[in-house]
């Protein structure tokens, strides 16, 4: 496995299997005859695209910013409610449950009330995103805080290493994979959640993002204006994604397995 | 909390507004910038608010606009939707009041294909409906003939009514039949007005605002139906530029035929012989819509007609 | 220094795990300040089990482990090598080592120069920003002596710190260690599965028996405290080592 | 720790807790002077949920429904996937990213051609909340499968175990605590996304679900019973994550740390 | 059973990791199917890479590892005794020691047959059902022994595997290794910091020098085969042992 031979593997292979899987799409829209309002062929999604460009850049920007924004928070605020939880056992008794409990109301009840306390726009998008992404880290991390060897923990009770000592040199480095996988997931909801965002909450006077374009080209037919905007989703949800991957070559390459036998971009 | 401020900077709102030291007004539409809104850009292109002393932003509203919080949280003065929406907010305790029509008649309809069996609503007993679950009109026409309906969520698209050829959705006339007709479809509109619903559309505000400022609701109300009837009668451009603007989906084909529709159908006019004109609300009529709307259990108490609705402004 | 080691009591310590067999049975010892004790006995005799009940890592079924009252009253100060040196993979060697002055809020300038004195002093001087994971097996367990060195601790506790070192390494060790015991005063808790280094190193020797650990016996070793290799060589060594043997496998094969 | 001072504790803290929340929620309330259709008293939601009883309990049922469907094929293929994912080396290169996208892809845009294929009702909205949970899962578990320490990878090898002994012999166990990360997160994901599934493909023929629900009081603009509905989709998603940490408890109990040191039922 | 052990040849095999210093220099060995050679060298010198090179876990930088023409041309059995007895902590002390038995698709009544007997002769038969966090250490590598003799290897790769052992149990388990090599043949390499045990069990010992690591030497054994623990007290022995230890430290001081 030579660096380069490598590097034309992870680009090679997944041409290949994009390759396949457009031809799988065209077979798909041939074999059943499907007319461009249900499935438009790739290359019509190309040309929506390309006709549409400066309004889906617009929109592609308004999304990233929201979703920039509720991603920011979700890991941020995220990774400190799990050191709370982590740190204060009645916490994680007492409001860890809550936690799960607000996870778990449909974005569709609660966007009447962010829209009522926040700024339709960025701020309910944004809010919106984080909401969608929060658990995850959460889950992640506590995870990965609670699973660290129980000699380590011993060797700072040892030591008399006060709580924050505990908590910051020998639980956060330990869940640090924990928390990257948390990340991730939330990477890839951070655009899907400013889109959903943006169709529950959105205000489309102050530049609508992509849920909005997607929400216009619903209401006129233009599915291939509908995959294009997706497209680009996908495209900024990607570079969450690889944020995230490179943050955790960062941090973890000196020192955690996974990285060392199997090399994955993703 | 901290968003509660609002729009973009504190309000302006001068106790005597003048071109020059506007009142600042902001309205909420029930839809993304479309014809059905074109009175409202006609008045603000054509500079009838400014003449009145008022500087309107028109926020486009969307599949869940939530307009209502936003009046109520004062971060929009007026809001659009239909009367037995607002009455159904006034049953809810919410203290907003109708102030003005925009569309005299409703125009709501059911879209199937021309060749569906259906010819009435009736024949519709069973069948699967896209629609908005929980809009009024759908327990009005079940109870009223005794069908029942396959409701399944609208979402805004089209896809699946041209997908398949006994679809049924809930469309505006203005709207959907130009797009499916478009795309190969020949449609019929079954209208919702002929069963008896026919709900003005209009705008309502906060009952104090109304209250603490009459002149400003007042000064809005005449320049929107001063935008209105030259939206309806002169010339649609400025409204027509301003909406496509906003709105990337909005060709000039698809806004004259929005357009037409309008005229044609009346409905912004309504009918003069009926004492039906730009703007008004008619207590008679919005007595008779409550009253059968409660008559049908929509509405489960009866409301004093001063609580979601004013005809003060429009004398 | 030295006063800091404290006297330490085991009265009738017993210790079993859930339901399990008793792992220790009623052990009785006394332990003056200062005292170096090795403890040997076989495989699975609780030897360990008995080094983290000293820690407070695991508490007594029965029985009980006393310090004396410390001058402030507060736990004595230990340190613990662990079979396995437990080291935390994200550190080099140095940030392992200083980890308990950090822990200790040490000033960065002061633990740096201890943790690369002490990395030296464990021939580990070329590799201080290597990982863990780059480490041979006698590598991490000289980086674990290393840190629990680096704090003085009042009591030591050292559960085979040197079996998988070899003889040239483990002897400069096993000097080192004595020469900072003489120095620092504390009390160890030597776990050893070798006669020879238990002689050398031990005031006492304490031969638990397996199923369950009993103190088979006590073994005091009188030999002078200051040893050197030196001493390796003479008769009077190998005859305790041989005295000790004898003993130990004369209870044993009981 | 005792364990009926355990016990004890796992159910004063929450109590606790929920007495402080519903306090904080009446104080805002009043503070505000909030009306019912913006924030319905505690109370006032139990009115409505009782109202309401016959209606949702049929639609608790049918949301259950579909998000049992969509929970157990996400846990399920998701898992499944995770496994081909880490047996072939060319799926993880060439496949992975289309999952990513896949997951990228906001429900609005799928929807339409999910409810063609499928017909509105429970398959797609199962297949709605399947989307929503997938991903979690795979991301999860194929960080598992790749945290395996490198040691046990070439005890493995050395052995010659073939690859699918590898797989559910050594990365598959080693992988659970990862996995079962992934399927809390599921487990929470499961009833939003029947809700959401309802929301774009219910039908009050098929028995609309809470989702469907919750668009009928929107549209009367009920807010008691939207709380109500939503009250019942979070004590339905602590029925999922119930399930799922009594698995972990099952499996984990006898040989992971984190069980052990901290016992922690959520 | 014999004929399996395949002849080893080490030439001019050498091993860096990335940019570091070279880790062996030049390794030049010729194994005999069915040798016993016993790796003795200071700690971070080498003999886990070493040991890891043959098993193929590790490809030497420079050099090669020659395997003779195995009847159908595959690589030989291995097993490896890690020096950490890298045990899956899922799987009890029966379900580790039959795992290579279960990955060579033995059927289930025979395996947990030969696991429950291996695990009786290396005197964890009590603990058959724990779970590895309930051993001792020395229990793991006790374990880790047992799973390694499970198969019969061609060639048996151990890590330090007595380290962790007192004398006693670490001398039968000696005996019982050199007997299972008598019957079962395989090629042994043999890491330990024990002369005396490396004297008892191998044919040659190869002597590794540190930095970087070169065969310094290579003391053949002139011992008879068939060794038991009487050999122990034997004057021979003893001179065999003193005269490996003397060639070793002439060496290793140079
Ligand atoms: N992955 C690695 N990266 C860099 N250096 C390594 C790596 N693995 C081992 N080394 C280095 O190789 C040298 C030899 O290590 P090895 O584990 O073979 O020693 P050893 O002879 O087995 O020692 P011990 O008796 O202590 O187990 C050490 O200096 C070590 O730092
Ligand atoms: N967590 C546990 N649960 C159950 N039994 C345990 C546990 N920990 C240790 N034991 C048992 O206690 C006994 C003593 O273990 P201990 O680790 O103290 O042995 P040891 O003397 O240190 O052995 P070694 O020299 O092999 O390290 C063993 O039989 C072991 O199985
Ligand atoms: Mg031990
Ligand atoms: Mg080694």
């Amino acid at each position: 496995m030579s660096p380069t031979g490598t590097w034309r593997e992870y680009i090679g292979w997944p041409l290949l299997f994009g390759a396949g899987l457009l031809g799988l799409w065209y077979a798909v829209k041939g074999i059943f005859a499907l007319p461009a309002y249900t499935l438009p062929a790739p290359h019509e999604v190309l040309g929506a695209l390309f006709d549409q460009r400066t309004a889906l850049a617009r929109a592609a920007l308004a999304t990233a910013k929201g979703s920039l924004a509720g991603f920011s928070a979700a890991v941020g605020l995220g990774f400190a409610l799990s050191l709370l939880i982590a740190a204060f056992r009645v916490l994680r008794i007492g409001l860890y449950p809550y936690v799960l409990f607000m996870q778990m109301v449909p974005i569709i009840a609660t966007a009447a009330i962010i829209v009522t306390w926040l700024d339709a726009g960025l701020p309910s998008v944004a809010a919106i995103a984080f909401l969608i992404g929060f658990f995850p880290v959460v889950a992640s991390t506590v995870a990965g805080l609670h699973s660290v060897p129980s000699e380590q923990v011993e060797l700072f009770r040892l030591y008399k290493a006060r709580p924050w000592q505990e908590l910051f040199l020998l639980r956060v480095p330990s869940s640090l994979p924990y928390f990257f996988t948390g990340a991730k997931i939330a990477a890839t909801l951070a655009v899907i959640g400013s889109v959903t965002g943006e169709i529950f909450a959105g205000s489309t006077a102050r530049g609508g993002g992509l849920g909005f374009m997607i929400l216009i080209y619903k209401s006129s037919v233009n599915t291939p204006g509908i995959f294009a905007a997706t497209l680009l989703c996908c495209l900024l949800g990607f570079l969450f994604v690889g944020a995230v991957l490179l943050l955790k070559r960062f941090f973890l390459r000196k020192w955690h397995d996974s990285l060392d036998t199997d090399f994955n971009p993703l | 909390l901290f968003a509660l401020a609002g729009c973009g900077g504190p309000d302006h709102e001068p106790a005597e507004p003048t071109p020059e030291n506007p009142f600042r007004v902001v309205l909420q539409t029930d839809w993304f910038a479309q014809p059905e809104h074109g009175g409202f850009y006609q008045a603000l292109e054509k500079g009838y608010y400014r003449e009145a002393g008022l500087d309107v932003e028109i926020l486009e509203g969307g599949p869940n606009a939530m307009s209502v919080q936003k009046v109520l949280s004062r971060r929009a003065h007026f809001a659009m939707n239909r009367a037995d929406t607002v009455m159904t907010f006034a049953m809810r305790g919410m203290p907003v009041v109708m102030v003005m029509a925009t569309l005299q008649h409703d125009p709501q309809g059911i879209l199937l294909h021309a060749d569906d069996p259906a010819q009435t609503i009736e024949d519709l007993d069973g069948r699967r409906v896209m629609a908005v679950p929980g809009l009024a009109w759908i327990a009005y026409v079940e109870r009223k003939y005794g069908i029942t309906l396959d409701i399944v969520p609208h979402d805004f698209g089209m896809e699946r009514f041209l997908a398949d050829p006994r679809f049924i959705q809930q469309c505006l006339v203005t709207n959907e039949p130009y797009y499916m007709e478009k795309h190969g479809a020949e449609v019929r509109v079954l209208r919702l007005s002929e069963a008896g619903f026919n709900p003005y559309h209009g705008i309502y505000c906060r009952r104090d605002f109304a209250e603490a400022r009459p002149d400003i609701v007042q000064r809005f109300i005449d320049a929107s139906i001063r935008g209105w009837t030259d939206f309806i009668e002169g010339d649609p451009a400025p409204a027509f530029d301003a909406i496509a603007a906003r709105n990337p989906k909005m060709t000039p084909d698809f806004m004259a035929y929005a357009h037409g529709r309008l005229v044609e159908d009346r409905l912004v006019t309504g009918f003069p012989e009926r004492g039906e004109a730009v703007g008004r609300l008619g207590p008679e009529r919005m007595r008779a819509l409550h009253d059968e709307l409660h008559a049908l259990g929509i509405l489960d108490e009866r409301l004093p007609l001063e609580t979601f609705f004013t005809d003060e402004f429009l004398r | 220094m030295i006063a800091k080691a404290p006297e330490i009591e085991f009265r009738r310590v017993s210790k079993r795990f859930g339901a399990g067999p008793l792992v220790l049975d009623g052990l009785d010892l006394k332990v003056s300040p200062g005292e170096f004790i090795c403890v040997i006995g076989p495989s699975g005799c609780g030897k360990t089990t008995f080094l983290r009940m000293v820690a407070g890592l695991s508490r007594p079924s029965g029985g009980e482990i006393r310090f004396d009252a410390q001058a402030d009253g507060t736990r004595p100060e230990l340190a613990f090598i662990f079979q396995d040196a437990t080291l935390l993979p994200w550190l080099t060697v140095l940030g392992n080592i200083e980890l308990p002055l950090r822990l200790r809020g040490e000033p960065r300038a002061e633990r740096r120069a201890t943790a690369a004195r002490l990395t030296a002093e464990v021939g580990l001087g070329a590799v201080g920003d290597y990982h863990p994971r780059q480490l041979s097996g006698g590598m991490k367990m000289r980086v674990s002596l290393a840190r629990a060195l680096s704090l003085s601790p009042d009591v030591l506790l050292l559960d085979e710190p040197f079996g998988a070192l070899d003889a040239i390494t483990r002897n400069r060790l096993n000097e080192d260690l004595l020469a900072l015991h003489r120095r620092e005063g504390w009390t160890a808790f030597f776990v050893t599965h070798s006669v020879t280094e238990a002689v050398f190193l031990a005031d006492r020797i304490l031969v638990l028996a397996a199923e369950p650990a009993r103190v088979e016996t006590i073994i005091p070793v009188d030999l002078p405290r200051a040893r050197t290799l030196a001493l390796r060589e003479s008769d009077e060594f190998h005859d305790a080592v041989a005295e000790a043997t004898r003993r130990m496998h004369s209870v044993l094969a009981r």
